[in-house]
């Protein structure tokens, strides 16, 4: 029989991010896996190494709990929202300690996760002639193309020991479906040596099979599903729930405070027990706020070969 | 003078305000097929742009999404809003390696806290890498943008020699000028910055591997204003020009039909 | 006003497929541009060099027509239905003449497609490390990691100077959308210099931007769009009609004979006007054997918004 | 005599047929998780598996199709069949990239013209390259298969010196010993082909450098005979198996449930 996937996200987490480790938590804007960096949170990892394109407020909390001692990123800021005030005093003030970062752009980080995922020893990109990053990072190097155009830069694999993401939906067997932008999901997923997501919605593999061009990852890519509805707030899920932006925007005032983010940590992580209650804490009213009207894809046809 | 507002006329907002920046900055995409667009600034100049001069002017993000036609400004380059109804939502490599580097996009429009003599772009550090005065956001696609969109438009919150300085402190996203002092590696596809669009005026570079000149001073502003407020002997057009302010119907969408709840306009 | 993309395939071919042209006709296994390459037989195309990863029976007829001076490829036979005889006649026996042929391995020719749609020097691949495939064909090369691991091989750009797919479905700005196997069409596309798709149905945009993730080329990719139902025949159209698998059976005794494959594209092909007409050659009855049964997606919601 | 028939019971299927080939290939799937399947033999022993010895395996098709179900034979890599209701249909750089290259694929399953005693294949050509006597399909993605599959079994539809020459005609697909060769060159992960199952028996390689050994020979026929088809002085294990034909069922269901056209089998 295979075996059923579904697990509830403390013992996802409890087994697969261990103090040290790793952890790539990826979804671009879209999709971000806040409830399982709560967890984090939650069980006091100490010493991650986090991977996020864009570290986003979940990195800023994560580090405010003291879980982080280094972050491989592009973009240091949380959209719109501004400045993610935690990362800059660790940056600049080396408040409460210094943090080591390994900084690339967004492909650059892109084509990291896919030479871990394709178990490349390098993959190029254009991006960097004249640039100081390659400079800052010494793991941007180049290679001189055989076929005589010079020297073009390149990156090495980015090999997470575990990534999280969450999903609109998977079946128990651990195929997951999602939709809207997918960012660098499915290639951090299978650069990982294991694979943690969290979805919305749990479904029958009749469901994931009747559309199978919609799974970003199939189930062997996957060790653990966890039902985890509105696990990705303050962020969204295309279709289920909108972005917290009252929040993003609240986050500016929280994070610059370097008592109050702790303070927040503290009141809406730790004291919650899991992410049931931090939505309860939430309440309906505000949820409110966040739902969205529905917008169908239609149906398309794959067919059935008549006997 | 009649009650009727005519909506072509000069508005009187201030030269340096957000209406006149995003104003002047949709003008640039007169005529363009597609823009990439950043998170702030270029989201209000697109989308005036899309109301305005160049309604199928294509809308590309970082996030994947191409041909978007958002409902409502999007407050992000990863907005829901931008994938509803959008005419594509593709893979990261397919946006950073075939529609980007593959050379499909026209204009990348871009926010920068630092831009030099060259049109070198710096969003990483205010001050020394090791312990900055201020770690600003870094990359993001930035570096990826400027070397393979055919050209780049900056739009600066600021007009003062930090913010235009003789050099970057941080070197993000190249000029080509840079570039093609280490000849070895392969050049980049693009043109660079082209224009940069500030508080005071408008620069822009005549040749791939040029400087930035003054081509055009907002309303009350002299050359030598712009000129003292530069951190390099800025050059100037002979035939520098004097922006033609914001219209009337431009202030209007931008305030109560794009950006309502006042996010990026200040 | 952005430019409605629909012209008549004949329009399509005559502009973009010139002769002496680098024509890459993709689609693996499913929805094959047969249509498509009927029509560049009708016009009399010569010197063409076909870039196919699976040559199929396409490849076949247009050598036969006279249309192919080489041939960039990795696979030489018909998946299950044998051998290619036009091909391998010009191969072991020169006749009518030698073919030039540049031959690699699947994931070797997709990733040259890679390359020239991301405008890279090179793409790294980990297929070739003792096999004789460099030998033939010096354009596999190799290099050596900047991070110590050795040499690793590299394949080139490959830019058509067209690229002609086959899909589902497309609106007339040029927004291609398909589901099921959908091979290397993108790449292939995003290499080309000009790009040319034969749709089952032309449909309204709206239609497009209810599911924008089934888009696999946005409209700035493709030059013309055209109408061609049951344009894949007689490969197939995932959820419009299956596979025909009979005259798949039935091509290794046509081709086999020299003179029975020419006349077969004389019949079938050049005294035909033009698809349709190739298709009430085919028959109604024969039709009916292709025809699948309903096997519906579902829908999934993109979520709007609320006021 | 009963007249129940036992479906366990051995067939007496001539130990060159397809039935016979195809059910002893099945059994190298017992507890296999996930197998990447070419066409023609292959996809007859993945069948079969499917509805005997392993019903979970997951079948993976180079065309990108992950988790196949199908519900009739598939005629190809790229059969509607295989599609519909499939768990995952993935672009091709995440099937030969992330899949494949990835190190996902336990068992590559493929067929050949020449094997020779270390497990490199030859489905390119048969006599000089430039002129081939035959012109075989080439490399699809067999030699990508050979380099990061976990291993490969081959099953052969002839077994003479020419099908298993000493050295092979052309090396589309190496075996890890070639690559061996040019140690400068990054080795591939997989371990070659470990297992080749012909008309009179089946070989096997026990060490990722090592050659093909036999080790098992069909019923009826000899270690000599084996010895005497086979073009190199081909090394016999100590403890040689006799094989053990089809069961009454395997036959029944390759013939009446899986290849009712007789497209595979001959």
């Amino acid at each position: 029989m295979r075996t059923d996937k579904v697990v509830p996200l403390r013992d996802a987490v409890a087994r697969y991010v261990t103090d040290g480790a790793t952890v790539a938590l990826e979804g671009f804007g879209h999709l971000i896996p806040f409830a399982a960096g709560h967890e984090i949170i939650r069980q006091g990892r100490t010493g991650l190494t986090i991977c996020r394109m864009t570290p986003d407020i979940i990195t800023d909390q994560l580090l405010a709990a003291g879980c982080v001692d280094r972050l491989v990123a592009s973009f240091f800021a949380s959209g719109s929202a501004g400045s993610l005030y935690e990362i800059r005093r660790r940056v600049e003030s080396h408040d409460p300690a210094p943090l080591a970062v390994e900084e690339l752009s967004h492909y650059g980080m892109y084509c990291r996760y896919r030479a871990g995922a394709a178990d490349l020893p390098f993959y190029p990109l254009r991006s960097y002639a004249g640039s100081d990053l390659p400079d800052l990072n010494p793991q941007i190097r180049t290679v001189d193309s055989p076929y005589g155009e010079g020297l073009v830069h390149v990156v090495p694999p980015l090999k997470p020991d575990v990534t999280i993401i969450h999903a609109q939906r998977a079946d128990g067997l651990g195929n997951v479906q999602m939709w809207g932008i997918t960012g660098a999901q499915q290639e951090a997923a299978y650069a990982a040596g294991s694979v943690v997501v969290t979805v919305e919605e749990v479904v029958a593999p009749e469901v994931i099979r009747s559309d199978p061009n919609r799974t970003i990852l199939p189930a062997h890519a996957v060790d653990a599903v966890c039902h985890v509805p509105r696990g990705a707030h303050p962020s969204y899920a295309q279709g289920c729930y909108d972005r917290d932006s009252a929040f993003y925007r609240e986050w500016t005032a929280i994070s610059k405070d370097k008592q109050r983010i702790r303070q927040w940590v503290r009141e809406w992580v730790l004291e919650t027990a899991d992410h049931e209650e931090y939505l309860a804490r939430l309440g309906d009213e505000r949820w409110q706020t966040l739902e969205v009207a529905p917008a169908p894809s239609g149906s398309v046809s794959y067919g059935r070969r008549q006997a | 003078m009649t009650t009727h507002l005519d909506l072509a006329a000069a508005s009187d907002v201030d030269p340096a305000s957000t209406e006149f920046l995003a104003a002047v900055a949709a003008r640039e995409l007169a005529g363009v097929g597609r823009v990439f667009a950043g998170v702030g600034l270029p989201t209000l100049a697109v989308d005036l742009a899309r109301r305005t001069i160049n309604p199928h002017v294509e809308l590309i993000y970082e996030s994947g999404v191409v041909g978007a036609h958002p409902e409502a400004m999007a407050e992000g380059i990863a907005d829901s809003v931008l994938v509803s109804g959008a005419e594509a939502v593709v893979s990261m490599e397919a946006l950073f390696g075939y529609v980007l580097q593959g050379g499909h996009v026209d204009v990348g429009f871009l926010g920068a806290a630092q831009v030099d003599r060259w049109g070198t772009i710096n969003t990483s550090f205010i001050g020394s890498r090791d312990r900055p005065q201020v770690r600003l956001p870094g990359s993001g696609g930035a570096s990826d943008i400027i070397a393979s969109a055919a050209e780049v438009v900056v739009v600066l919150r600021r007009h003062d020699p930090s913010a235009l300085p003789a050099e970057v402190d941080f070197c993000t996203s190249p000029s080509p000028v840079l570039a093609s002092r280490d000849p070895a590696v392969m050049q980049p596809r693009g043109f660079g910055v082209r224009t940069v669009i500030t508080p005071l005026g408008v620069l822009r570079r005549r040749d791939r591997l040029g400087e930035l000149e003054l081509a055009a001073t907002h309303p009350g502003v002299s050359v030598d204003d712009v000129r003292a407020a530069t951190g390099w002997d800025l050059a100037v057009r002979r035939d520098v020009q004097v922006t033609r302010p914001p219209s009337v119907e431009d202030v209007r969408l931008l305030r109560e039909e794009i950006d309502t709840v006042r996010l990026y306009l200040r």
